[in-house]
């Protein structure tokens, strides 16, 4: 199934896009099954998602925990923790 | 009951005379947040900044008598003396006015998708979320239910 | 630093504006009063009330980071929905401008030779002092000493 | 010795009048002194004087005790709470 990536601020910077739709295989229709398929990426991917504790997620706007569901069409954001005003 | 994410200035005066019409207002408290000597870039994120805005705004509401408010927070290139990001709240009590503004900037400052990156002479690098921010937001939870401080 | 007791209204952004030029502003709290639905008097007592402003002011300062401010209040007749104060505190941290605004807000009402008088449909009336006005105020004295909150 | 006497709010109003130089005796050279010595010209003035839990005063601009001293040429102004902003 396919769901919408997003990526924030200095994450967007490491993998140099900021949107992306990736196809996830049913076994990883989780936020931590979608997480694991994208470090198995390596490289950067592999990096920036290793350390979950700077490393925030939502889903279709929602802040998510690791064991949210993932339905096709989520959007799903992974960002830092946030520095605003 | 404006909640704006925008590139643009705002003029603070405009936005408290728009929110005090309520003829049961006597109280409008503002903060009007302001670039210190660094340049900046604000990142967000379009759809959810504002709906997490508006969450913060509403729970706000539930705890303080809030009449009408306005917040508006900028993104994109700022320089030294920019505003960034206003809050005015109106009341009849000005208690409730200076919690509800004071409480929602706080958890504008942890909660709502905001990336700020600072220009220095030397580079230009992410600023990391700050604890203090934290314990400003998290101070509020220890208010175990709604309540109205002493007012007038 | 600018304390002034007059009949003239005032313009919010201008006054904040004025007070935000210093590069280590990094917040800006204000409070604007208004006046509800009940037309008034204010009448003062000039040189003491200006004095007693000056006062309450320079207290907030030895407590908080305050590094511009500008306190205005009115006198005269006032209808509904008129600016009565106006109170805005520059500081580079928004818990120390906020504290210092709702201070000196807290004693405007209690300390400021300031007397309201009330023009109902059946009559004037001269307001009594409210007990929740001292109460608000003296919160304020159980903070032994100049205390900083949780600020960034 | 002479003081200059303010009024101000619901006591100008009652007295009628706002200012009034005072010439009082060197005994009633205290706020005290000066309230009983305006309280004895009877009317208006000993009903507004007559409960001090609703009255306040100052001293050249200063809030002041009943036991504060008076010097010529002051100026003492009478008072209710205050009820500003």
């Amino acid at each position: 199934m396919k769901v919408k990536v997003l990526l924030f601020a200095n994450l967007r910077e490491r993998i140099g896009q900021s949107v992306e739709v990736v196809d996830i295989p049913d076994s990883a229709s989780t936020v931590a099954g979608l997480r694991i398929h994208l470090m198995q990426r390596g490289g950067a991917w592999q990096e920036i998602l290793s350390d979950m504790k700077v490393v925030r997620v939502a889903v279709n706007h929602d802040m998510a925990a690791a064991n949210a569901p993932l339905n096709p069409g989520d959007e799903v954001a992974f960002f830092p923790p946030v520095t605003g005003g | 009951m404006k909640v704006s994410v925008q590139s643009d200035d705002f003029d603070l005066s405009t936005e408290v005379i728009d929110i005090s019409m309520n003829t049961r207002t006597g109280a409008v408290a503002s903060f009007v947040g302001v670039v210190r000597d660094i340049p900046m870039t604000l990142e967000h994120y379009p759809g959810m900044t504002e709906n997490a805005i508006k969450k913060i705004v509403e729970e706000a509401r539930t705890r303080w008598q809030v009449l009408d408010y306005a917040v508006i927070h900028r993104y994109g290139d700022l320089q030294p003396g920019d505003q960034i990001v206003l809050v005015a709240i109106a009341s009849s009590h000005r208690a409730d006015a200076f919690a509800a503004c004071q409480f929602i900037m706080d958890y504008l400052k942890t909660q709502a998708p905001f990336w700020k990156k600072e220009h220095h002479p030397e580079g230009a690098r992410w600023v990391n979320a700050l604890e203090a921010d934290d314990e400003a937001a998290a101070r509020w939870k220890s208010l175990k239910q709604p309540q109205r401080l002493v007012q007038k």
